[in-house]
């Protein structure tokens, strides 16, 4: 076990995964020599050459576009998005490429071994293009899963998990937390369940779900409504797609009440699918509305980001009008 | 810091715009339509076997496209492209390789599928959405693929394939693999921002690949001048730093020379090279088209003129490889054969039902599968309504 | 009053919006003398010459970038999109420019008066890259407007309010309908709302809800079970973005009941996003969960295209499950 | 159909390759650095009041940079891009133009916003994103822009600007306007699929447009030698069919001088020009950059000795239109015009709470006015938790 931060947990995973498999590579813009904007590929090509771990041009459709191509040929590409507020460009090598390669041949070509990361999420000062959470774009995509770490340790293990899934990965690093987050990690080599949900907290007066950065403020949340005795079961979803619906319905079955928290805006946003499914897997059970905390419908704010997202203060309240209502 | 490199341009102190005329575009060509060479050409490397294997590739496509255009008609089939006039170029390209070298086609190029040995059957199969398909019928006619035969399938997005290229010949050269990547690609498509990304990511990563534009004077109804401005796809190597030859697409003999090239250079060089094939798109774009909408018979006819299977053919004769018996039994031959496989193909089953949820994922996940059973459950209740499936299962 | 198919009465609006405002511009590929693939843009270069109606080199990113550019600069673009299919590499010249363009600039430049016109959906043997149904990628961003049209008529008033609205909006057009749809449409220039979904049939006992070419098969259904004695309230939403909650929360109180049809995907379709709000707003009158009817979570697949879609026979099965919940 | 157009090439009958050193790029110098012009040299048109004002323009450009790149450090702003040692590629753009010439930059261009007398006091505004930025608080520090001015309010995403300038180009044309459209971007950003796709639209729509690349070596740690393997961006510029003309872009009077020459020849032609502005960005990429970390002093060193607000000094003084002790009065008293502004500024109120929904839509719909009211109500409870908008309104 050592102290990281999220951006060490990473570093390490890449390390493990490109040590283990000489065909891993890792590549993006400014992710060389000096190790990415953020350092997550820090003294990745010190160790593994420049051909392993190399800067791209500034062209976020051809990344992707080269990384699906090394990832039919059989190489284990791990591409990186500078953020993901400029992931847009690539948005039709993923959905319309990576998503439907295996599918469109039948299986006779695949890109199962690409992995994109990506830094994303708000909470720095970053205004409309440095802030954005675009999961749910993707999450409406067959043949794509989608992961978000909420600790170093969940980074690490996912990561490794992602890398190694025979499926194309999008993995969002909620940015806000890279230094932030700090916790144990095991050095060694481990993998945690793409797919699966976690339970983070047990209660049994309503379900909290959220994924990534907003566990922590959901975890705030459930504090404050433990003073007046509200009972919070905290799940963290981890994947966004696959989805783990069983874990989310039993959880409801068994408190009656759900809210899930997003930092996109609401509409049409990842917990709009939650909060479609659960009614219908949990519809004799449910005790209120299904809450849905999100950004507003607008872009991603600077000045007023705090009056924006979806904060401990307005789960709270939400909490409360859901175990009221 | 690579700003200086450029210090050993020129210094002005005038103004002086740089143009399109500032670079001048060599065409290669070796064979005349008569099948005489060129004088001082330099041929290919190419003895019998190889010519009349082009050859019946050649005489293959033609019929096959034919075919199949006229069972569209029929309404036996849904779609086709075809490629006539501008066959050399995919088969020419293909010849031009080895066989353990990935091809990743626009949808265009059949002929270099049909170089490499994918059987009429395959073929079949695929156009009639088929669960012998190797794609399982879940795309539109012409949308082949074999691993098998390092085809990559085709896929309907133009221009995504080319920076697939570049990964995918640069992972070839970090492999250390005797294996290049050759990626065709209209000049239509060459419009699109994958285009840009793919040959700069090549000359920046040094990945042997070698762009194949087949300029074929129209996208649809667009023709190439109002496509670009610039001298052909080819004068845009220049801004690359990608070593580039333009060639006549329907010079069969040319085109192979120019793909042995690339070939050799791009290996041995690791980097990428650019080839820009000129012909004409002589047929529809697709059975859905109709040319008369944008263009003249006369423009037609004067390609007509340069129709490259005639001038191999012409080629043959003169080297005394091939005659006109055996040029009427083969066609002869091949129309029959292909007719039979129509009949076949278009009879067999389609796709079992379990195809639905399959390579969406390595394995269908718990969603899918559940969704799978409630379709099976929902055509058990009303099998009149889907036919294809309803008590296949 | 004229008998027009769909086709026509898009070339009769586009007609008529370049005829009043010589800053209309209609442009794409193969648009020019073409008039289209599909024949849309037919004769208006012969009427509004070159310099109006006009081929575009085929990039989907440049088109809505260069029409982006018009917008703001005054002109007003209607820019077509080949396929809906090929729209995703123009995705963010869309969700990031289009949609922003005001927001970011705090009004000092728009992109208001652009159009985006597409073909869309599936049921012509397209297989997955004829046949997408995008219209849930763009939902999730607030700045768009997406309008969807059922028939000639609709099809006619809702462009030329599209044309005329003073923000980006998508416009999809079925077409399956183009020229199968035939319907009674005014020569003359009329509008329809945006923003506001219709009742198309009332009924006491279901909501049934869908938009663009699934509406014909809404109503077959609807007509199964009036054999069966159900009553079925038949709602054609139009709008995606903005959309009309209100309405669709008024009949599912009236009916206790709501299902939702889409051609595109279950997961994170727009379907998720209303049965995610309705749960909401009418809680306490929904006597049974709602159902989505969609796409699988496939690609659009093509020898078992009719497997895979949301038929009248899947929606005449959900309305009995729904309503003997 | 065009192909037929190419004919014109020279035909080869042995393979040949075309590269980037097929075109020579010649380089436009007016001014040395001591202040002489080259010998023949073609000066723009230039009088004593424009070239005090680009002077003038330059100081306030250095000044503003260097106190925002201190108050940035001293935590009083979150973030600053400085445009050092290549204000003359923004600065002589902008001067190169008339008023009713649109603008669109990337982001390190504020030069040519502050050519066009956007005050002091609005360059704060926007980056404390305070109640009186005309973006409204909406974006990070040095994301500028106004109708007014015609300058294009800067978006994050790189390269998006590209198609867009051409059309708006193409809308100034078609409405007859005595208008051109200038559009920067960096030599990274010409990497990005948008940069083909305008180019290319440019030269096929025939759009008054002038692409303005500023190439000043890096794209953040990314040298440019990693960006791209041709010669420069320029040499793209054949590629498209675009006139292109490469300029020392440290040499204002040689900036100045392209810039008219591509207007004149944009309007009249209808046509797009491509200039490549030869720099280097002698600073940061930002306040979050360190370049230590992948570049050495004795680059840096080098590029300083070419520092274009010295070499116009220079000029100005052997012009005699300007003295040392009228330097010094203008950078002291733009020093502490900026600090003054600093402090007001950072001072004034944040954007009012309705700003959260204004400009979404022309109009906000329903929806997002209910989420304004339940923001207003949520604030109105917890006062303290959102200090910013709590009590102002
Ligand atoms: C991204 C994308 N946009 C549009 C289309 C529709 N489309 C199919 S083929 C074609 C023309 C292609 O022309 P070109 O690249 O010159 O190839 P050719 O048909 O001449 O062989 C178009 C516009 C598509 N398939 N993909
Ligand atoms: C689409 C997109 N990708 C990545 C970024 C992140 N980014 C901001 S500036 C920059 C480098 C740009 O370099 P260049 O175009 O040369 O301009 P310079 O900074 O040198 O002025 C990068 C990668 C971005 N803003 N947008
Ligand atoms: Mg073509
Ligand atoms: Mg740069």
């Amino acid at each position: 076990m050592a102290r990281m931060n999220m951006l060490q947990a990473i570093n390490n995973a890449l390390d493990i995964a490109m040590s283990e498999d000489e065909n891993t590579l890792c590549f993006g813009e400014d992710v060389g020599h000096f190790g990415g904007v953020f350092r997550a590929t820090s003294g990745l090509q010190d160790k593994y050459g420049k051909a392993r771990c190399f800067n791209t041009p500034l062209v976020e459709q051809g990344i992707i576009g080269f990384a699906n191509g090394l990832a039919a040929q059989g190489s284990r590409p791990i591409a990186e998005i500078q953020f993901a507020d400029y992931i847009f460009p690539a948005f039709d090598q993923i959905v319309n490429e990576a998503a439907k390669f295996r599918y469109r041949s039948g299986n006779e070509f695949d890109v199962g071994k690409l992995t994109i990361r990506s830094p994303y999420g708000g909470g720095i000062a970053g205004g409309l293009y440095h802030s954005q959470s675009p999961e749910a774009y993707f999450a409406h995509t067959p043949g794509l899963k989608i992961v978000i770490p909420r600790n170093p340790y969940q980074a690490k293990g996912l990561l490794l998990a992602s890398i190694r899934d025979d499926n194309p990965v999008i993995f969002f690093e909620p940015k806000r937390l890279y230094r932030a987050s700090l916790g144990e990690v095991p050095e060694e080599d481990y993998q945690l369940p793409i797919g699966k949900a976690e339970v983070v907290q047990t209660g049994s007066d309503i379900t909290l779900l959220a994924w990534g950065a907003q566990m922590e403020i959901l975890q705030k949340a459930a504090d404050l409504a433990a003073n007046d005795g509200i009972s919070c079961e905290v799940i963290d979803l981890r994947s966004i797609l696959p989805w783990d619906v069983e874990t989310i319905a039993n959880s409801v079955i068994k408190t009656g009440r759900l809210l899930v928290s997003q930092e996109a805006p609401l509409t049409a946003g990842f917990a709009s699918e939650i909060a479609a499914t659960i009614q219908q897997e949990c519809f004799l059970h449910l005790e209120s509305p299904i809450e849905r905390v999100c950004g507003l419908d607008t872009p991603y704010p600077l000045a007023l980001e705090k009056e924006y997202v979806s904060d401990h203060l307005k789960i709270y309240e939400a909490i409360k009008r859901s175990i009221n209502y | 810091m690579s700003s200086e490199l450029y210090d050993d341009g020129p210094m002005v102190h005038k103004p002086m715009f740089i143009d399109g005329t500032s670079v001048e575009i060599p065409e290669l060509k070796i064979l005349k339509q008569d099948g005489s060479t060129y004088e001082g050409a330099e041929l290919p490397e190419m003895n019998e076997g190889l010519a009349i294997k082009i050859y019946k590739t050649l005489a293959f496509h033609r019929v096959l496209d034919e075919r199949m255009v006229a069972s569209q008609r029929q309404g036996r089939l849904s779609f086709y492209m075809a490629a006539l006039g501008e066959e050399a170029a995919s088969v020419g390209g293909a010849a031009g390789l080895k066989s353990q070298d990935m091809i990743m086609s626009q949808y265009r190029e059949q002929g270099a599928l049909m170089f490499r040995g994918f059987s009429l059957e395959n073929f079949m199969n695929q156009m009639f959405s088929n669960e012998k398909d190797l794609g399982k019928g879940r795309q539109m006619p012409i949308h082949y693929g074999s691993s098998e035969l390092n085809y990559m399938t085709i896929s309907s997005p133009l221009g995504t394939q080319i920076p697939q290229a570049t990964g995918y010949a640069y992972g070839q050269k970090v492999q250390g693999l005797d294996e290049v990547t050759l990626c065709y690609f209209g000049e239509g498509a060459a419009s699109e921002g994958d285009f840009h990304a793919g040959l700069n990511m090549a000359a920046v990563h040094q990945a042997p690949v070698i762009f194949f534009c087949r300029n074929n004077g129209y996208a649809i109804s667009t023709p190439s001048d109002e496509q670009f401005k610039g001298n052909g796809i080819a004068s845009r190597g220049v801004g690359y730093g990608i070593k580039t030859l333009r060639v006549d697409g329907n010079d069969i003999l040319a085109v192979v020379k120019a793909t042995q090239i690339a070939r050799e250079y791009a290996l041995k060089e690791s980097a990428p090279v650019l080839i820009e094939a000129m012909s004409y798109r002589l047929g529809a774009h697709s059975t859905s088209d109709d040319p008369s909408g944008y263009r003249t018979r006369e423009e037609e006819a004067k390609w007509q003129a340069n129709d490259p299977i005639l001038r191999m053919k012409n080629w043959l004769l003169a080297q005394n490889w091939w005659d006109e018996d055996q040029d009427k039994a083969l066609f002869e031959k091949l129309r029959e054969k292909v007719l039979a496989a129509v009949k076949t193909s278009e009879k067999t089953n389609k796709p079992h039902i379990d195809t639905l949820i399959t390579d969406v994922y390595d394995v269908p996940s718990t969603q899918l599968k559940a969704q799978l059973d409630s379709v099976k459950a929902h055509v058990n209740k009303y099998p009149e309504a889907y036919p294809f499936t309803a008590g296949k299962f």
